[in-house]
């Protein structure tokens, strides 16, 4: 096979001065690869099954949500905010109007900041369901996915009648919500909530402890928390290494500090601590406690109007801020400058994603091409928010 | 950790290449020279004061004259942050590359690298991230003009153009 | 030894607990719905497609301003002096000739920002989704409601006014300067 | 030869005036025209049934629309729509090996129906070393994908063809070991006489002889032929979520088509074999129910054979290429060599 004389050089490059080695196998993984989740290239150098080196490109999605953020007005991003992850869009509209209500001194409403949270962690949940099938699917198992989508259809059932919209909601607003839930709606969530947990241990029969599955994930691109904390992963891809930190308890923002909620860590109970398995149990176990957080604000949520401090015009004082909060792929930051003008002279966004991807080069030597595809898969990379 | 007393011990440390404290802002920040930052960022990971083992974020700015390096660091066992900032002059914009300290620089700083024209020094790998590799030009500059066309596909539509003029 | 068997005895037993899951699903309905034949009811809040009911808008370019994606536009001209182009249903005077209101949903993001700052409550999200085309010039929707001569009468009204409006400052120019 | 000419001969008496050889040759082209057809027919019905079982184990409907009820013609039309495809070869590709594969994938998967027994007088051909035929020809099909997966030139071809020889080469040990407690026990290779020595009622099908030792013979078979089929968990020749889809990814309209009518009718065929070695072949479970003729009880019993495949493919992830060699290497085959010993030592000391 004529070898690709192209091949950037990079330092993840393993040097093997094996004399019996034979010629390495040079495989572009993607863009246009089914399990690449999106658009993203890896390069990988094997050896027969073996990758030797996986180098990831990223830029195919890339839409310059940053310079287009340079000629918004701080209302107008938000539709953009929703793009970046758009399997948890809410999560990134709350960042981006958390970010901008401590900038401009904004306070919100009680109910507006319940009905956050209710719609941040039904998204999380969602997106941990879009997870779970599509990470069955790297492994060769179908089924999963589809009862993950039977019960995220619901989730997004309840969003549509809550912003109007399935996947790309624009529904919290800087200074509140976009509407006040709709009547019965809360029920309709709570409803959701007992039909939904039992579903967890379907899964579980069916997938997470799957011999099959468990031999695939178990064991495979494992991450020690001290190279997981400095490549700077987070979110369950760094809780799966054992390290106990989720932003909603370590940094509380919003009013997560009101729930009561465990974090999840990974304890390596079906191989090494780290390892693509607990990075996915992790996930499979937060959507249990997700539940538990909607239901306790189900039952404290006030009334009021959610909509009465929302601006008219949002008016932002010069400065700037770094805002982050806990994504389902982790720690969303939004670096913003606002030199006091109706458009934020910058705005920088830490993507979770992004960090986590980034460690892909250094897990991959040493795994075989289907392992590969395991531990890319339990980063959970979305690649929109990725590239931005 | 306050912000002054990592002020203080860093300026013991470094005088010159620590130029100001800002604490009067939302968060503050430490403002340093660019060609010491790995050194300060080295101190500020390794000390046992400091133990800023994590780098929430690292962001490149244009601020006119001047292109500006922000780094956000957390530490996990200490929970405590601060901001860093660094300038560099449009002409020569080399900061040191801290990539060595915390890997997660790597990719952050190829980005700084792409859409601002930041230099990092010493970077193993700097190549464009986002943009494709034979991209000119680096958008997130203010006077970031972009091509007309790429490879022959329309980057600017002549209808937009016209818009904007006459707006 | 032990832990070969343990392992053959775990995967034969896991396989069946999976097995079990999969044909209990096989008897239990299906949640398609089979789209043409059956519709769910979309919710009222439902963003699909713009409309805009054109004998309410006063022509304020609101929802123009705040579109993200610049997908509306609109062309106004001044109504004369002495004409009365009516009211709109709540009770607002109609100060403009909206002679253009073009919404492109090819461009549209459906985020929904254009119909909360508008005073007559004119543009709205309806929840039809149905209007696919061939042709994506199909997709840029035309609500005024004047005919083209109309428009060039119009036009060449304003032209002459302003035209007259000029004449007016260059003989005051003088004036002041004296 | 023989019992076909002679079945040919009861259906219709006046074929015996025609010349030896071209009576021969006529019943030889109509045989295989029958069974090319049964095999056409069976796999579209087969691929129809895949959508829908995988369909109502994910709580979905499958193909609703085509033809009326259930859509059952769903893959009529798809097969239809494949053949006016445009036929598409790689620019790079090795052009005559390429149109070769998958007819050779095809007529490997169809030539085992040669020695199935159909019923007591309908066998195509009942050769005295029948297994070892099957054996040996299904076994061919794995040449052809490596052909294709090399003649492709593409790297995810050529990783699912590489996949592809390794795996089906492991796995026909465990696959020969499994039948040769068969053997032992009827102590014959042809196909009609392994069915003839399970004669009696549900009991006396291999399958519940010695028991437990032939039950487990026959699933280190069961799952042997998984791998045979390349069918999940087995499926790493084609694993979509690695190698986009393996040795056939560069195919395209009817040479595609080729490779999928061949996965369904071997997926019939391993599941006849392992009802004629294990279920009793044609043969009734009981004996009043003998009035059902025999191709009934042979195509029921494979039939609900080829629906656990399918159940195990909507229900299991997929191995890994080294852990599949632990299937094989490690567990199916050293069970087997220890089934072959006690089934041997249990036949000697009944005899």
């Amino acid at each position: 096979m004529a070898q690709n004389n192209n091949f950037p050089e990079t330092r993840y490059e393993l040097i093997n001065p094996d004399p019996l080695k034979t010629d390495e196998y040079i495989l572009n993984m993607g863009p246009q690869h089914p399990s690449t989740h999106g658009v993203l290239r890896v390069l990988l150098k094997t050896d027969g099954e073996i990758v030797e080196a996986a180098t990831p490109y990223i830029g195919y999605l890339h839409r310059t949500f940053e310079k287009h953020a340079e000629r918004m007005t701080w209302p107008q991003i938000v539709p953009y905010v929703d793009r970046m992850d758009y399997l948890a869009s809410m999560n990134n509209d709350l960042g981006y109007a958390l970010a901008v209500e401590k900038l401009a001194g904004i306070e919100v409403n009680e109910r507006a900041s319940y009905l956050r949270v209710i719609v941040a962690e039904l998204n999380r949940i969602a997106s941990h369901l879009v997870f779970l099938g599509t990470y069955g699917l790297d492994i060769g198992a179908f089924t999963p996915f589809l009862y993950a989508f039977r019960e995220r259809e619901r989730i997004i059932d309840l969003f549509e009648e809550i912003s109007g919209s399935r996947l790309l909601y624009n529904y919290i607003w800087i200074g509140g919500v976009a509407w006040d839930a709709p009547e019965g709606w809360l029920q309709k969530v709570a409803d959701f909530c007992d039909y939904f947990e039992p579903k967890i241990k379907e899964y579980n029969d069916l997938l997470s402890f799957n011999k099959i599955f468990i031999d695939r994930t178990a064991n495979v691109g494992v991450i020690p928390a001290d190279l997981a904390i400095n490549y700077g992963l987070s979110g369950p891809s760094l809780r799966g290494s054992g390290v106990k930190f989720d932003l909603r308890k370590n940094d509380p923002y919003c009013i997560y500090d009101r729930f009561d909620f465990d974090v999840i860590v990974g304890e390596g109970a079906k191989g090494t601590v780290g390892d693509s398995w607990d990075r996915y149990f992790v996930r499979v176990q937060e959507m249990r406690e997700s539940v538990k957080i909607v239901r306790q604000a189900l039952k404290d949520i006030p009334d009021g109007d959610p909509k009465e401090k929302v601006p008219r015009n949002v008016r932002v004082p010069a400065g700037e801020i770094y805002f982050r909060s806990e994504t389902p792929r982790g720690e969303l930051g939004y670096y913003i400058v606002s030199n006091g003008g109706k458009n934020p002279v910058r705005v920088k966004v830490r993507a979770p994603a992004f960090s986590n991807l980034s460690i892909l080069p250094a897990i991959a030597p040493g795994l075989m091409v289907a392992d590969l595809v395991a531990a890319l898969g339990s980063l959970d990379i979305v690649l929109g928010e990725i590239d931005r | 950790m306050e912000a002054k007393d990592i002020y203080q011990k860093l300026k013991d440390r470094f005088q010159d290449a620590i130029l100001e404290l800002n604490d009067e802002v939302l968060q503050p920040y430490i403002k340093v020279t660019a060609d010491q930052v790995d050194e300060i960022a080295e101190m500020l990971r390794d000390d046992d004061a400091f133990q800023f083992d994590y780098l929430m974020s690292l962001s490149g700015l244009d601020l006119g004259e001047n292109l500006g390096v922000v780094y956000h660091l957390y530490s996990m066992k200490l929970n405590h942050k601060i901001v860093l900032k660094t300038e560099v002059p449009k002409e020569k914009p080399d900061v040191k590359t801290v990539c060595h300290i915390w890997r997660t620089a790597d990719w952050h700083e190829r980005e700084a690298y792409d859409l601002l024209g930041i230099n990092f020094l010493n970077h193993p790998d700097l190549r464009r991230i986002l943009l494709p590799e034979d991209w000119e030009g680096h958008p997130l500059r203010k006077d970031y003009q972009p091509p007309k066309s790429w490879h022959g596909i329309p980057v600017t539509l002549e209808k937009e153009e016209d818009e904007d003029g006459a707006k | 030894m032990r832990e070969y068997f343990k392992n053959i005895y775990e995967a034969v037993a896991t396989i069946l607990v999976g097995m079990w899951v999969t044909l209990r699903h096989l008897f239990v309905p299906a949640v398609t719905v089979q789209y043409p034949h059956e519709r769910e009811e979309l919710p009222p809040r439902s963003r699909m497609q713009l409309y805009v009911n054109i004998d309410d808008c006063i022509g304020c370019r609101q929802c123009e301003r705040a579109c993200p994606v610049d997908c509306i536009e609109i062309d106004l001209i001044k109504a004369g002096k002495d004409e009365d182009l009516g009211l709109t249903s709540n009770g607002k005077k109609k100060p403009f000739h909206v002679i253009r209101f073009d919404i492109d949903m090819a461009k549209c993001c459906f985020c929904n920002l254009c119909t909360f700052p508008c005073p007559t409550e004119c543009i709205y999200m309806t929840p039809n989704f149905e209007y696919a085309t061939e042709d994506r010039t199909n997709l840029n929707y035309h609500f005024a409601n004047y005919t083209p001569e109309q428009i060039e009468e119009l036009v060449k009204r304003e032209e002459e006014r302003k035209a007259a409006l000029a004449k007016a400052k260059e003989a005051k120019k003088p004036d002041q300067n004296a | 030869m023989e019992p076909l000419l002679k079945f040919a001969l009861d259906l219709i008496p006046g074929l015996s005036q025609l010349p030896h050889w071209l009576f021969v040759t006529l019943v030889a082209l109509v045989a295989a025209a029958v069974l090319f057809g049964f095999a056409s027919v069976f796999s579209l019905f087969a691929i129809w049934l895949e959508r829908k079982v995988s369909a109502h184990m994910q709580d979905r409907l499958g193909p609703m629309e085509i033809g009326g009820w259930h859509g059952w013609a769903q893959t009529i039309a798809d097969a239809l729509k494949l053949l006016m495809k445009e036929d598409i070869i790689p620019k790079e590709a090795d052009r005559p090996l390429f149109k070769m594969a998958p007819a050779i994938v095809f007529a490997a998967a169809l030539a085992s129906f040669a020695v199935i027994p159909w019923s007591r007088s309908f066998i195509p051909s009942d050769m005295n070393v029948g297994l070892l035929y099957i054996l040996s020809v299904s076994s061919l099909g794995v040449i052809a994908i490596l052909m294709g997966g090399w003649a492709s030139n593409n790297k995810w071809s050529l990783y699912g063809a590489m996949r592809s020889v390794s795996q089906i080469i492991s796995y026909e040990i465990p696959i020969s070991l499994s039948l040769i407690t068969v053997v032992l026990i009827s102590g014959t290779l042809s196909m009609q006489g392994i069915v003839h020595g399970q004669e009696g009622n549900l009991l006396s099908w291999n399958i519940f002889r010695y028991f437990p030792f032939m039950f487990v013979a026959f699933v280190i078979y069961f799952i042997a032929s998984l791998a045979e089929v390349n069918r999940t968990p087995f499926d790493l020749p084609e694993a979509e979520s690695e190698l986009v889809a393996g040795f056939h990814t560069e195919y395209s309209g009817m040479r595609f088509a080729f490779f999928f009518l061949a996965e369904y009718t071997n997926m019939f065929i391993v599941s006849a074999i392992s009802t004629v070695a294990f279920l009793g072949g044609w043969l009734p479970p009981f004996e009043f129910l003998s009035f059902i003729p025999g191709p009934f009880w042979l195509f029921g019993k494979a039939l609900f054979l080829v629906f656990v495949q399918m159940w195990l493919r909507w229900t299991l992830p997929r191995l890994r290429v080294d852990q599949l060699m632990y299937t094989s290497w490690k567990v199916l085959t050293p069970f087997s060599f220890a089934l072959i010993l006690i089934v041997s030592f249990w036949r000697v000391l009944t005899l």
